[in-house]
């Protein structure tokens, strides 16, 4: 049953993300990106990540690409671009790229991954841990202690991004 | 095993976020191939996070944050040559070259 | 017995006693004075170049007035510091080498250079040169740059490249004299390219820059590799350490000295990197005679002086300094036959004996060298102000009837002597001298360097007997062709009917006093200059006047203690030179002859070549001169046919296929290319996003696959 | 670790947060006044930023006596902080310096531009500061998200929106890789904190294919920042579009902040595993020092030449990386404090000729220079000359450090490479100066009088500070080598 349950959401991922790069207008492409986003919350509920599955909706899925369909609105940019997608030789080459580091990533790195992870003892697991304190606790622990200089700097952060966007997007003259 | 399925699944969708990026023209999709591609490294720190340790869900949420943060930035970015421009797609206003 | 007032400034402490150890007084004003000159001038040259300050013509007369003050006082301030130390040295009989470190430069965990001068009796002879010469160019600048319009710039220009020429000199590292090696290559960039408005001498400005470049490339690893292998980069811990580490002929020594060699090919304009120095010459004249006859293009020869002890242990590379030398020599003679700018036939002579001098240093003949160098100086830089006169003179007179003749081509001039007849007189000794004809200076460099190659040749287990043979003959042929181009070079231009356009000639006048000074300055020393180093089998010939002229052997005791250490491995190595030449005969016998063959060669070539030039002078001859003259068609075409036409040929040649149709191309072609490169890769940004996307990931995957795989 | 630790590291960042609080001042400031009408508003505000940044050099000149007090966690406090803290400051307040009258004539939002200028710095400050990946890459998108909006803030120029974007989807898309990069490494040490990677990695004679993807996906992203060949095609355009004094903080401080972290990581932290990415680094440098050289020779855009010159650069520092030995390290950070002030140096003077717009960029607008404005002319070439690695000045003390670097480990050919392609670089760069002192004459007599270019006092400074560095440098090094050699982290 898991393992359907995931095949579904994996081919909905990949196809969502086939979708962004094939759609043939932004609109189309947005909506097959929040798809896949979607999909992938729901794997990240699978991996016990209850915690990432609810912000990817939230923020990612919700937020964020709520602001790229404001954007695309803003621009009407609604209609199909025939010239969009570059042709001929130039997608010939990106595929041959793109092909060969995914080639290396699928034969090379992940399998090693895979041993990887199967070298972990399964006492290791966060699973525990997450039973014990509850997945946000666990998550809260290390970020307000070793990562709390992260955590602030992530909002300076936030902030320069405020502040670009404003100085951009205000209308000088 | 499921999180080394989704480490294969993260370099997929990291491959075609490549890919989007590379035969795109149209800015805004190009962004959103990025979005992929931190997507799909999201998704690795889950699926390693699983074993590794919790500092991987961590990582995911200080990317989604930055993620949002370039989205801001990005998207303005994006409006102010729409308004040169009246136009989105990267080969309308390559003046800067060779 | 001690002059009594000499003995009070011995006494005061001005000069030291025979005792060895010697302090210079003030050696830092010998460098600081011609930087503050350069400060001074070029602080007025910014100022005049100010828009609103050019209008008013007042005040810029009085600073001129300031810059032809300070532009040769702060060089003479120096070459006065510099002869007071000399004569301390002097004194001192056998003088110290003297060491002092300013400051720390560089320090690096075991890297150490350190700020510091030497001073010891080759750095002081180069110092004497490059001031004295360097201030009598300085002084005729004054009134051959009078006209122009960046005349402050120039003299700091002049002063900032004396500055540096003193730091290579100077500085007891290699490490400092690349410093100097660098800054007078910038001087000479800017110096050939100051009349700016010419793109084709700015260009000429690069080519030298470019070319020397080549040669840093070879001096900066040279350092590198040496600091590698003995851990010091100055003078004396080189000298100390080379024995210890090296051994004789070994591949580290030998790459080392051939990458100084490289610098050297570069710098002193010898094959196959000379063609920048012919170029070179679109600068003032006076640059010219400074820096590119008398010091700059020298640095290359004391380079390989001060290394000698390197060299010494490189048989191979001294072998092949000696070749590039001889090949150099007898290469850009054969061009000097024929060229017809009046600047260009100096210019391949000064490549020609910048030869000799590597000839002289790659048969372990160091003296002899400096010696020639040291000569060189005083006749090449005497015929370069000469010529300048001549040109300065000609473009005035030019000027004045309008004409667009080029002032500087010899076919326009002729006939120059009842014109200018000091200066052609001076240039008469100077070309007597650099033919090698006695008693003149350039006889006895000369002669000593040929002289040196023969029994390098003969020595007792010499390292390439046969090569050095030939070596020996390129050298003597090269010495009867420098004969015959200078004074072809004095013919064309002062000899015979005068060939300028019309009415011109009667505008050509002798040069202002402030030009001739230096002249005759120099044409004492090209005369008497050679009389510091005669061998003592000479002097005490016939040609010493068996002892009776004021001949010594000076300059070779002085500078034995450099290179003493270079002279021991020598004489372990290959033992003592034979004193014969390759064809028998001794040193006096082929000095005499040497002379001989010059001097005939002079005298001939003169006579012939001036009747030749000289239209309409014949039909006034009878008796026995006209059957003379029967003769002398006879002669000029048996003249014609086996020497000038073959000669001419292999000039042409030389000149036409080799300098200018391959290596000339070769280095455009490098240019070219390079450009041509940079052309193509820049055609990859094409201004898409997704182009750069596309190589960005293209070269992650490459990286990658390096990795992996 | 308790959370009460950790105030040590905020102590630690207070020249960071020092910068931090500036920056809202500004814009605090900004907002209570109507700043339309306001003129000089740019002069005002440069002067609290340059305070802000000069509080934070007496901050970091605070903490010395604190350094190598703290050696666990994700924030380094060394002096090897300390001392690029001093680079990048140096380099911001020269920015700033540059941009005071170019933002009051081009009539930028003055605010904001400060204040995204001080964030930048604060963001390349943490990220030199880091000893986790995670910080890394978060201080990284500090500076890059300041930069992306610093390039396109001129609302009135096209090129800079496009120069902007560019630079935005590229910079994410590398962003991405780098990130990808770090989950690997994660993956395969189980920690994204330096020193838990260097621990995992110690007795590593045959790693995994997962580290080593990840390390080199994490250089690409760096080396993306910096410009190395082939990562670097962003950079001509970016910098011939965005504004001159953001051009001259990109080349500087972006560079510097990106090489001080680079060699953290790769030179300290992953030196173990050098045998990975030894072999690509070496192709990288040279690749880059010769190709970006070349290509720089048919540049007449001097934005473009000193972005291929910066490209350039980039190739040499990566040798200090490959090389990791303490002659090479302070190599690195000596290259990089002259590099800073000569770049920033020859910005300013652009910035003049350019009469604090976008126009005169050309290599040929600048004949005749050194007779109508000897001061400038004569700094600018004292500039490119140490870029060139001319002796006696900074430059060459850099280059010659680095090569005596190379060779202490070997790299003979590399340190050929280095040589001929600084002989090459001596072409474009005396190109420039040859048209300031040579081209009067051959200047084009139809185009229209260049007009008289005055000097603020705050350009003023910038150019005789540099040029008094440079010869400085280049003269009395050995200072400045002492310091640098108690800042390295190879002790």
């Amino acid at each position: 049953m898991d393992s359907l349950i995931y095949f579904v959401l994996a081919s909905v991922t990949v196809g969502g993300a086939l979708g962004v790069v094939f759609g043939r207008s932004p609109i189309a492409s947005l909506l097959f990106m929040i798809a896949s986003l979607g999909s992938t919350a729901g794997i990240y509920v699978m991996l016990e990540a209850h915690f990432l599955a609810a912000i990817q909706i939230i923020v990612y899925a919700g937020a964020i690409m709520v602001l790229f369909l404001f954007v695309i609105m803003l621009l009407n940019l609604g209609h199909d671009y025939k010239r969009d997608i570059r042709g001929g030789l130039a997608i010939l080459f990106a595929f041959g790229v793109t092909g060969g580091i995914g080639g290396l990533l699928a034969s090379r790195v992940m399998p090693e991954g895979t041993l990887l992870l199967n070298s972990y003892p399964t006492g290791v697991s966060i699973d525990t841990e997450i039973a014990e304190k509850g997945i946000i606790g666990v998550i809260a622990e290390p970020l307000f202690n070793e990562y709390i200089v992260a955590f602030e700097f992530t909002g300076v952060l936030l902030f320069v991004a405020i502040v670009g966007a404003l100085a951009l997007a205000k209308r000088s003259d | 095993m499921l999180p080394t399925q989704v480490l294969f699944l993260s370099a997929v969708i990291f491959v075609v976020g490549t890919l989007g990026v590379i035969v795109r023209r149209n800015a805004i999709i190009m962004f959103l191939c990025i979005e992929l591609q931190l997507n799909a490294v999201n998704m690795a720190f889950v699926a390693l996070s699983r074993y590794v340790g919790i500092e991987g869900q961590l990582f995911v949420f200080f990317v989604m944050t930055v993620a949002a943060a370039e989205a801001a930035v990005g998207l303005a970015i994006i409006i102010s040559i729409f308004r040169h421009y009246e136009s989105v797609i990267t080969d309308d206003f390559s003046f800067l070259r060779w | 017995m001690i002059n009594p007032h000499l003995n009070l400034f011995i006494e005061s402490g001005l000069f030291v006693d025979g005792n060895m150890n010697w302090k210079p007084i003030m050696p830092a004003i010998i460098i600081l004075a011609p930087l503050i000159g350069f400060i001074i001038n070029g602080a007025i040259s910014l100022y005049l170049n100010r828009p609103n300050v050019n209008s008013k013509g007042e005040s810029s007369n009085g600073l001129k007035r300031i810059v032809s003050v300070v532009g040769p006082g702060s060089i003479l301030a120096s070459f006065i510091v510099v002869g007071l130390n000399g004569f301390r040295m002097l004194l001192a009989g056998h003088p110290t080498t003297f060491n002092a470190n300013y400051w720390t430069w560089l320090q690096t965990s075991d890297f150490q250079v350190n700020v510091g001068i030497q001073i010891d009796t080759l750095s002081i002879v180069m110092m004497a040169v490059i001031t004295g010469v360097g201030f009598l160019i300085h002084l005729f600048s004054i009134g051959y740059m009078e006209s122009e319009k960046g005349y402050a710039r120039y003299f700091a220009y002049l002063n900032l490249f004396v500055f540096f020429m003193l730091i290579l000199v100077m500085g007891s590292s290699y490490p400092i004299m690349f410093v100097g090696w660098e800054g007078v290559g910038l001087c000479s960039y800017l110096l050939i390219g100051y009349w700016f408005e010419d793109e084709e001498k700015a260009s000429a400005g690069k080519k030298a820059f470019i070319v020397n470049r080549i040669g840093d490339l070879g001096f900066l690893l040279g350092i590198f590799l040496l600091h590698s292998a003995l851990g010091s980069v100055d003078y004396v811990g080189v000298a100390e350490n080379a024995s210890g580490v090296f051994v004789y002929g070994g591949g580290l020594v030998t790459l080392i000295t051939l990458f100084f060699l490289l610098a050297g090919v570069g710098k002193s304009a010898q094959i196959p990197l000379f063609v920048w120095l012919p170029d070179a010459m679109a600068g003032p004249t006076p640059v010219s005679a400074l820096i590119h006859a008398a010091t700059m293009v020298t640095a290359g020869v004391y380079l390989i002086v001060r290394s000698s002890v390197l060299f010494a242990m490189a048989p191979v590379t001294s072998a092949l300094v000696a070749g590039i030398g001889v090949s150099t020599a007898l290469f850009a003679a054969t061009i000097a036959c024929k060229q017809y700018d009046i600047k260009k036939v100096l210019a391949y002579s000064t490549i020609s004996q910048l030869g000799y001098m590597f000839l002289g240093v790659g048969v372990g003949a160091y003296t002899a060298g400096v010696f020639h160098l040291v000569t060189h100086a005083f006749f090449k830089a005497l015929l370069f102000l000469g010529a300048g006169a001549v040109i300065h003179s000609m473009h005035h007179a030019l000027h004045k009837v309008h004409s667009e003749d080029d002032p500087q081509d010899m076919r326009n001039m002729g006939g120059l002597r009842q014109y200018m007849p000091i200066t052609c007189f001076l240039m008469w000794i100077a070309t007597l001298a650099i033919s090698g004809v006695w008693p003149l200076s350039g006889f006895f460099s000369k002669d000593e360097i040929i002289w040196m190659t023969g029994s390098f040749a003969m020595a007792e287990s010499s390292p390439f007997p046969s090569l050095y043979k030939i070596y020996w003959v390129m050298a003597v042929a090269t010495a009867l062709m420098t004969a015959y181009y200078m004074t072809r070079f004095m013919v064309m231009t002062f000899h015979g009917k005068n060939r300028t356009v019309d009415g011109a000639g009667s505008a050509i006048h002798e040069t202002p006093k402030i030009m001739l000074i230096p002249l005759i300055i120099l044409g004492f020393l090209s005369f008497f200059g050679g009389w510091v180093n005669v061998t003592p089998h000479l002097m005490e010939s016939v040609i010493g006047g068996f002892g009776a002229l004021p001949m010594t052997d000076w300059l070779h005791h002085w500078i034995e203690p450099v290179i003493a250490e270079s002279h021991h491995i020598q004489l372990e190595n290959i033992g003592e030179t034979g004193h014969v030449s390759p064809v028998g005969g001794g040193e006096v016998f082929w000095a005499v002859l040497s002379t001989c063959a010059a001097a005939v060669l002079v005298i001939g070539t003169t006579y012939f070549k001036s009747k030749s030039l000289s239209y309409g002078v014949l039909g006034e001859d009878s008796g026995t001169i006209s059957r003379f003259l029967y003769n002398k068609w006879y002669i000029d075409e048996f003249y014609d046919k086996w020497i000038v036409k073959p000669l001419g040929q292999m000039s042409k040649f030389c000149w036409l296929k080799f300098d200018q149709g391959f290596i000339d191309r070769a280095v455009n072609l490098s240019g070219r290319s390079a450009k041509g490169i940079g052309w193509f890769g820049s055609l990859f940004h094409t201004g898409q996003v997704n182009t750069y996307a596309f190589f960005l990931t293209l070269g992650l995957l490459a990286v990658l696959i390096t990795v992996m795989f | 670790m308790s959370f009460l630790n950790q105030w040590n590291y905020f102590l630690a960042l207070g020249p960071q947060a020092i910068l931090t609080t500036f920056a809202i001042g500004i814009l605090l400031f900004g907002v209570s006044r109507n700043n339309t009408s306001d003129e000089h508003q740019g002069w005002l505000l440069g002067r609290i930023s340059l305070a802000g940044v000069i509080a934070a050099g007496i901050v970091n000149a605070g903490l010395y006596p604190f350094a190598d007090r703290l050696s666990d966690g994700i924030v380094a406090v060394d002096r090897y902080a300390l001392f690029s803290n001093w680079v990048l400051l140096l380099g911001s307040a020269m920015a700033i310096l540059i941009s005071i009258s170019y933002v009051e004539k081009q009539r930028i939002q003055v605010p904001e531009y400060f204040a995204l200028l001080l964030f930048a710095t604060v963001g390349l400050m943490l990220m030199t500061a880091s000893l986790d990946l995670m910080l890394v890459f978060i201080g990284l998108e500090i500076a890059s998200i300041s930069v992306y909006a610093l390039a396109t803030i001129d609302q009135r120029s096209p090129k800079g929106s496009e120069a902007g974007l560019k630079y935005f989807l590229l910079g994410a898309f590398s962003t991405g890789i780098f990130l990808y990069g770090v989950a690997l490494i994660y993956g395969s040490t189980g920690s994204a904190n330096l020193t838990e990677i260097l621990n995992a990695t110690v007795d590593a004679d045959d790693t995994g294919v997962m580290l080593i993807t990840g390390v080199i996906m994490l250089a690409v992203g760096f080396c993306f920042k910096v410009g190395v060949v082939p990562f670097h095609m962003w950079t001509p355009d970016v910098y011939q579009g965005s504004p001159m004094p953001i051009t001259g903080y990109m080349s500087v401080a972006i560079k510097a902040g990106a090489f001080f972290t680079f060699y953290r990581i790769f030179g300290i932290y992953l030196d173990n595993i050098q045998f990975s990415w030894g072999t690509v680094f070496w192709w990288l440098a040279l690749v880059t020092m010769i190709g970006a050289n070349l290509v720089a020779l048919v540049q007449n855009n001097i934005k473009r030449l000193l972005a291929y010159s910066g490209i350039a650069h980039s190739g040499y520092l990566l040798i200090t990386v490959l090389a990791n030995n303490t002659t090479s390290e302070s190599g690195l950070l000596y290259y990089l404090a002259v590099y800073t002030v000569a770049n920033m140096g020859l910005f300013a003077g652009f910035v003049l000729v350019a009469n604090h717009a976008e126009h005169r960029v050309e290599v040929s607008d600048y004949a005749g220079l050194g007779s109508k404005q000897p001061f400038i002319a004569m700094a600018l070439t004292v500039f490119l000359l140490s870029l060139g690695g001319f002796p006696a000045t900074g430059g060459f003390i850099g280059k010659i450090l680095i090569l005596r670097g190379a060779l202490e480990d070997n790299y003979l050919l590399l340190a050929i490479a280095l040589v001929i392609s600084t002989l090459i670089s001596y072409w474009y760069y005396l190109r420039l100066a040859w048209f300031m002192w040579m081209k009067e004459q051959a200047a084009t007599p139809n185009t229209e009088k260049a007009p008289e270019i005055e000097i603020p006092l705050a350009l003023k400074l910038v150019l005789a500070v540099s040029l008094v560095l440079i010869v400085y440098a280049g003269i009395f090094p050995s200072q400045l080598i002492g310091f640098i050699e108690t800042s390295l982290l190879k002790g």
